[in-house]
């Protein structure tokens, strides 16, 4: 907006002409009969120097636009770069500090824990309060690592995705790089008309959303979280969140065929073919990491995976072929699971619209994206527990950093990855998609069962 | 080849097509004598002379200058002008200029080898106007004459689906004809 | 939420101390609702390469959290990027129609506010404002990028004076029923619509 | 009539299978390119019929172009199609500078062909994005619109405008250019060559982007001469037809550059030729800075309200879209008797209603992106 004032005070004589300069005034015949408002009488063929077009309007331009070639030449020359890697290391710097100094959290639930049970006996309550309340806690703590989840990760897909596609993201919400941006999305949404369209079903529009998030928190509470930091300690652990994340391709189905769409219908019949099929490689992946550990906890299952080997620490990913093959594939189906790029074809932006959810609005629709990105934190934390050993440090040397802050950083790791592939890849065809599946990734997902089998035979 | 050549194997060739009077610029203008030859001398063009690619289907209403109630003229409140005033020149009649109730239809056709292109006109009457459909010969005529008969007002005998293409279904009168006269809808108020 | 958009704020401004409470809602409302508009990805004629260029890199809508919905229920403000021909007309009612309240409209371009270069011709809209109700204009032919976000930020400074206490927080449209058609033309069948498909099929 | 329960609103008694469903693509869908519906009757996941729907945008150019002078008419022209602006512009100037018989200087065609090549490569970078997007990539966008914005920028410097440029003229161009502005091109130039091959690497040779367009969409040579397709679309299937050498225009025949042609007309190859363009319009604009001589860029003795001579002309360019053709008529008034634009995504999208039938919902879009089509310039 500012240009053309700023235009307006560098020409000193504001005339009708202001988009001839000067030397067109005089200019011959030739070029004034079309631009100049008074065309001179016609001069003698004499060339006389041609018109240019606004010159300070071009040398405004040139000088005040952004060009990415200085940036493209050597990015560290540029200052903001050199300060953005500096506070990136600060951060992670103190938190990693901040974990030292908080130390294992198992130790602070113990803790907590036994306040609490005091408490109840100086009350002289029932002694069943005491598990009973502690039970509430695990269970709230839970349910907002899923709310929470939503708000950060959303926020953090955006920031990521703004800065592979050089842009900078959402910046003005509360103020520091637009921290609050999910948070005002969610007040907004909150607020939003709720409409039902009239071809839809009402109960199964309603409950669709229901359906499709309370697996995923429900999912959560064998998740460890660090060493000893469980909601539940299960001893099947691995089949009980397998059991749960399945059921939400229900409330899919449910979305796209209650909605009365023809472009959700469409939604919501891919996304049973894919979420059924992924379920198997994602399933059978995993095998050979169980058959190592012989468990299926998950706390069993990541202190199998501690120790060293010559400082290489002792994770399945490190393992020969097997363990490489096996987290490709777990990592691959359950992108497929979460319905991202590419593997989104339930919700094809381009071309089903929104897919499964396009007649949804406000907070309804928000469930989904709630459920999508739970899902994602729970496929982090699991490679994190499955191939990458859980709390384990990567460092022999290291025993200060506690397990959960390891924890954090993997799966973190891993939902960057989530979001990496999200804004790299083209998406598959729905056919592609199915070939894929059963031709490469179930296959191999045998085989490796087989190799993990031989390895185990003639250890 | 030249137009020259063109126009010698057009006269062995073709002999009942004549070069046209008003001449495209840079480009040879044959003139079909009657409707009823066109779809054999298109097919012959095609398959002997080998202008496989239709480039154009087009229509000039020679009725006269255009009339300016085809155009809204309602005073917009909007637009800072006087009341009725209308800032288009209106096209007024050039004198001594052949003004007719005919319709000539120009198609363009070429040959991609041999890089020679090859305009091709007929005159038909403005009141039923029609002419033979090409859709058989090019498809890209398909869309084309459409247009020309949405527009233009000129029926495509022969063509599969001759409808509306461009304009509104509550549009009356074919836009381009010179006498066409908006009628109002309910979205000019 | 509608019930309690709707029925509370008149409950709350009879309480001791409501209207003070509605004061501060009405502040956190407005700023979730100015920080995240959503506008379709709509664009009908020249000013949608502009709207697309306001998304990309160099302009980047994201930074004050515009980002394009595909569906119109996800919407919360439609930006007419274009040329609104008669034909078209009818589509852009019924996408206006299924955007939930509260929803604002920003008419991009001169094609859009009056017809623009095309002010007299058959089938050209003269203005988007003869059939849906719009809270910002944009001029230019097509406006650049910069005057898009400037329309966003005037929208969201409108947005900043709407309160819950008046019509449910959604803007006068709802009062004045924009659910039926406005401008007094009789509902069609549409033709965007699958109800009504004026294509021979079979 | 067996209507099938999914299809129950079909206006017309149609024979349909009890498994067909009906579906409208638009006029409003994030992948249409503006305000195009297609009518698609599927079965399943499979197209068994499409039809396109036009008219969306049907501004009547051709009505207002009856009653407007010719330097206005200009303007019309930029508004076809509005991605690739000046060759439109430069469309009409040649048509109806045959008519008038005014004669460009040399300086004057060197800056329409730079200008054009410029904003072929500008076109083809928003298509090279939004087929990105199409194909569910969407970040190739976000970087085709960084490069693009540079070239608007360049374009800005001389004309003042970004899309709509009106920068050439009738007998020439509007303005000449700055030695600055040819400085800052060739740092564009410089700059983007590079950029080429990382999108090679980002999505032409990406396995996914390959698999999804590679055996799509097939248009045999045959077909597509047939159906008049022109520009990539024709090319893409190995036609070799480019109006910049088959009939030649502001002096293209002086320069060096090859037509990249496609095997077999697959989606993917339509995409790689439009890619493949890209260099040569660099390779273009390159030929054409150095060829920026000294001298006028108007030709003497344009008239402020061109009257020509009664007679008819055709000219065409090879625009982004392809063969772009005006026929105009003059009966010696100051405003074309008659304007008919030869529209190239016109006859582009024609097509469609053969070439859907038989494939995936999925791959409507890529063939539909492929095609590469522009709304304002098929419903003018």
């Amino acid at each position: 907006m500012s240009e053309p004032a700023k235009e307006k005070e560098a020409v000193p004589a504001a005339t009708p002409a202001n988009v001839v300069p000067a030397g067109a005034a005089a200019a011959p015949a030739a070029a004034a009969g079309t631009v100049a408002p008074k065309p001179a009488p016609k001069a003698a063929a004499k060339p006389l120097p041609t018109p240019v077009f606004n010159e300070r309007h071009g040398k405004l331009i040139l000088n005040s636009r952004y060009w990415p070639t200085e940036l493209w030449k050597s990015p560290w020359s540029l200052p903001s770069y050199r300060k953005g890697a500096l506070v990136l290391f600060g951060l992670i710097a103190g938190i990693l500090l901040t974990g030292a100094a908080v130390g294992e959290l198992s130790r602070w639930a113990d803790k907590l824990y036994a306040l609490i049970a005091a408490f109840v006996a100086a009350r002289h309550w029932p002694a069943v309060t005491t598990d009973a309340v502690w039970d509430l806690i695990k269970i709230l703590i839970v349910l907002h690592v899923v709310l929470i989840n939503g708000l950060w990760a959303i926020w953090w897909e955006r920031k990521i995705s703004a800065h592979i596609q050089s842009r900078v993201g959402p910046t003005y919400a509360g103020g520091w790089h637009g921290w609050a941006q999910t948070l005002l999305d969610g007040v907004k949404l909150l607020l939003k008309e709720d409409i039902t369209p009239t071809a839809a079903d009402k109960w199964v529009h309603a409950l669709a959303p229901a359906i499709v998030v309370a697996p995923v928190i429900i999912a959560f509470a064998p998740v460890t979280f660090g060493k000893q930091l469980a909601a539940a300690n299960l001893d099947m652990g691995v089949l009980y969140i397998f059991a749960f994340a399945g059921i939400s391709v229900i409330g899919v189905i449910m979305a796209g065929w209650a909605s009365g769409n023809k472009y959700s219908l469409l939604g919501g019949l891919r996304a049973s073919a894919q979420l059924v099929s992924y379920e198997l490689p994602r399933g059978f992946s995993i095998v050979p990491v169980l058959m190592f550990a012989g468990s299926l906890n998950l706390s069993t299952i990541a202190d199998a995976q501690a120790g060293y080997w010559h400082g290489l620490p002792r994770w399945f990913i490190f393992y020969p072929v097997i363990g490489p093959l096996a987290f490709v594939i777990f990592l691959i189906a359950s992108v497929a699971e979460t319905n991202r790029t590419p593997f989104d074809i339930p919700e094809a932006e381009s071309e089903l619209v929104s897919g499964f959810h396009t007649e949804y609005s406000g907070m309804k629709w928000s469930i989904f994206f709630l459920a999508e990105y739970g899902y994602v934190l729970l496929a982090s934390f699991l490679l994190a527990t499955f191939f990458l050993g859980g709390g384990a440090s990567p460092f022999a040397f290291d025993h200060v950093i506690p397990s959960w802050i390891w924890m954090l950083g993997k799966a973190m790791l891993m939902m960057f990855t989530f979001l990496w592939i999200r804004w790299t890849f083209p998406r598959l065809r729905a056919d592609q998609l199915m070939d894929f599946n059963w031709k490469f990734l179930l296959p191999w997902s045998f085989a490796n069962i087989a190799f993990a089998g031989l390895f185990l035979l003639f250890r | 080849m030249t137009q020259d050549e063109l126009y010698s194997k057009l006269a062995a060739e073709l002999p009942h097509l004549e070069k046209a009077q008003t001449q495209v610029k840079d480009y040879l203008t044959m003139r079909l004598p009657s409707a009823d030859r066109l779809l054999e001398t298109v097919r012959a063009l095609k398959e002997r002379l080998g202008f496989d690619y239709l480039e154009m289907v087009s229509a000039t209403d020679w009725l006269g200058p255009v009339k300016p109630e085809g155009y809204i003229r309602n005073p917009n409140p909007i637009v800072f002008m006087a009341e009725g005033a209308t800032p288009q020149s209106i096209p007024t009649a050039t004198p001594n200029f052949p003004y007719r109730p005919m319709i000539e239809l120009v198609w363009m056709l070429a040959n991609i080898p041999e890089k020679i292109r090859l305009v091709l006109k007929l005159e038909v009457p403005r009141e039923d106007a029609a002419v033979p459909s090409l859709c058989g010969l090019f498809k890209a005529a398909d869309w084309q004459e459409r247009e020309i008969y949405d527009l233009m007002g000129v029926a495509f005998t022969g063509h599969p689906n001759l409808t509306k293409i461009l304009t509104p279904e509550f549009l009356q009168g074919h836009p381009l004809r010179k006498d066409y006269v908006h009628v109002k809808d309910r979205f000019d108020e | 939420m509608g019930i309690v958009i709707e029925k509370l704020p008149g409950i709350t401004k009879g309480l001791p101390g409501g209207e003070l409470l509605l004061t501060t809602a009405d502040y956190f409302v407005d700023l979730g609702r100015r920080a995240s508009l959503w506008p379709m990805t709509f664009g009908l004629a020249c000013c949608a390469i502009e709207m697309m260029g306001s998304y990309a890199s160099r302009f980047d809508f994201d930074r004050m959290g515009v980002i394009p919905r595909a569906s119109p229920r996800q919407a919360d403000v439609m930006i007419v990027a274009g040329t609104v021909c008669k034909k078209m007309a009818e589509p852009i009612l019924e996408i206006y129609h299924q955007m939930p309240e509260p929803r604002f409209v920003i008419s991009m371009g001169s094609c859009a506010n009056c017809g623009g270069p095309y002010y007299d011709s058959y089938s050209v809209l003269k203005g988007v404002d003869r059939i849906v109700p719009v809270d910002v204009y944009i001029a230019g032919c097509p406006p650049r990028p910069e005057a898009l976000q400037y329309a966003v930020v005037k929208l969201q400074e409108k947005i900043a004076r709407m309160k819950l206490s008046q019509a449910g927080g959604a803007s006068l449209q709802q009062e004045r029923g924009s659910r039926d058609v406005v401008g007094g033309a009789a509902p069609q069948p549409l033709p965007g619509s699958e109800t009504g498909p004026r294509i021979e099929v079979g | 009539m067996n209507k099938g329960a999914m299809a129950p609103d079909q206006e017309q008694d149609t024979p349909l299978k009890s498994d067909s469903m009906f579906i409208n693509l638009g006029p409003q869908h994030p992948s249409t390119h503006g305000v195009l519906r297609v009518g698609l009757t599927i079965d399943g996941e499979m197209i068994t019929k499409a039809v396109p729907d036009v008219g969306y945008l049907h501004r009547g150019t051709s009505k207002l172009a009856e009653v407007r002078g010719y330097h206005h008419c200009v303007v019309l022209t930029d508004r076809w199609d509005y991605v690739s602006a000046m060759p439109n512009n430069l469309v009409f100037c040649l048509a109806a500078e045959r008519l008038m018989g005014l004669n460009v200087p040399p300086r004057g065609d060197v800056l329409r062909v730079l200008m054009c090549e410029l904003n072929r490569i500008a076109s083809h970078l928003l298509f090279f994005g939004t087929y990105g997007i199409d194909i569910g990539a969407f970040t190739p966008f976000l970087y085709a619109f960084r490069e693009r914005e540079m070239i608007l920028d360049l374009f800005e410097m001389v004309s003042g405008a970004r899309l709509t440029y009106n920068y050439i003229r009738l007998g020439g161009v509007m303005v000449d250019v700055t030695d600055e502005w040819v400085a800052k091109c060739r740092e564009f130039i410089e700059y983007f060559k590079p950029r080429l091959d990382e999108y090679d690497t980002l999505l032409t040779y990406n396995p996914i982007f390959m698999a999804r367009t590679e055996k799509v969409g097939l248009i045999p040579p045959q077909t597509a001469v047939n159906w008049g397709l022109s520009g990539p679309n024709l090319r893409g299937s190995g036609v070799n037809y480019d109006v910049r050498k088959a009939d030649p225009y502001c002096g293209y025949e002086q320069y060096d550059f090859e037509i990249p042609l496609g095997k077999t007309g697959s989606c993917w190859d339509r995409y790689f030729c439009r890619v493949s363009e890209m260099r040569q319009s660099v390779r273009i604009v390159l030929q054409a800075l150095d060829k920026l001589a000294p001298g006028p860029v108007m030709a003497p003795g344009v008239a402020k309200v061109p009257k020509p001579q009664p007679g008819e002309a055709y000219a065409h360019v090879e625009g982004a879209r392809g063969d772009l053709g005006i026929f105009l008529v003059s009966d010696g008034q100051a405003s074309p008797y008659r304007m008919h634009v030869k529209a190239p995504s016109f006859m582009n999208l024609a097509i469609l209603q053969e070439l859907l039938v038989g494939n995936k919902v999925s791959d409507v879009i890529a063939i539909l992106g492929s095609t590469d089509i522009v709304l304002g310039e098929v419903d003018r």
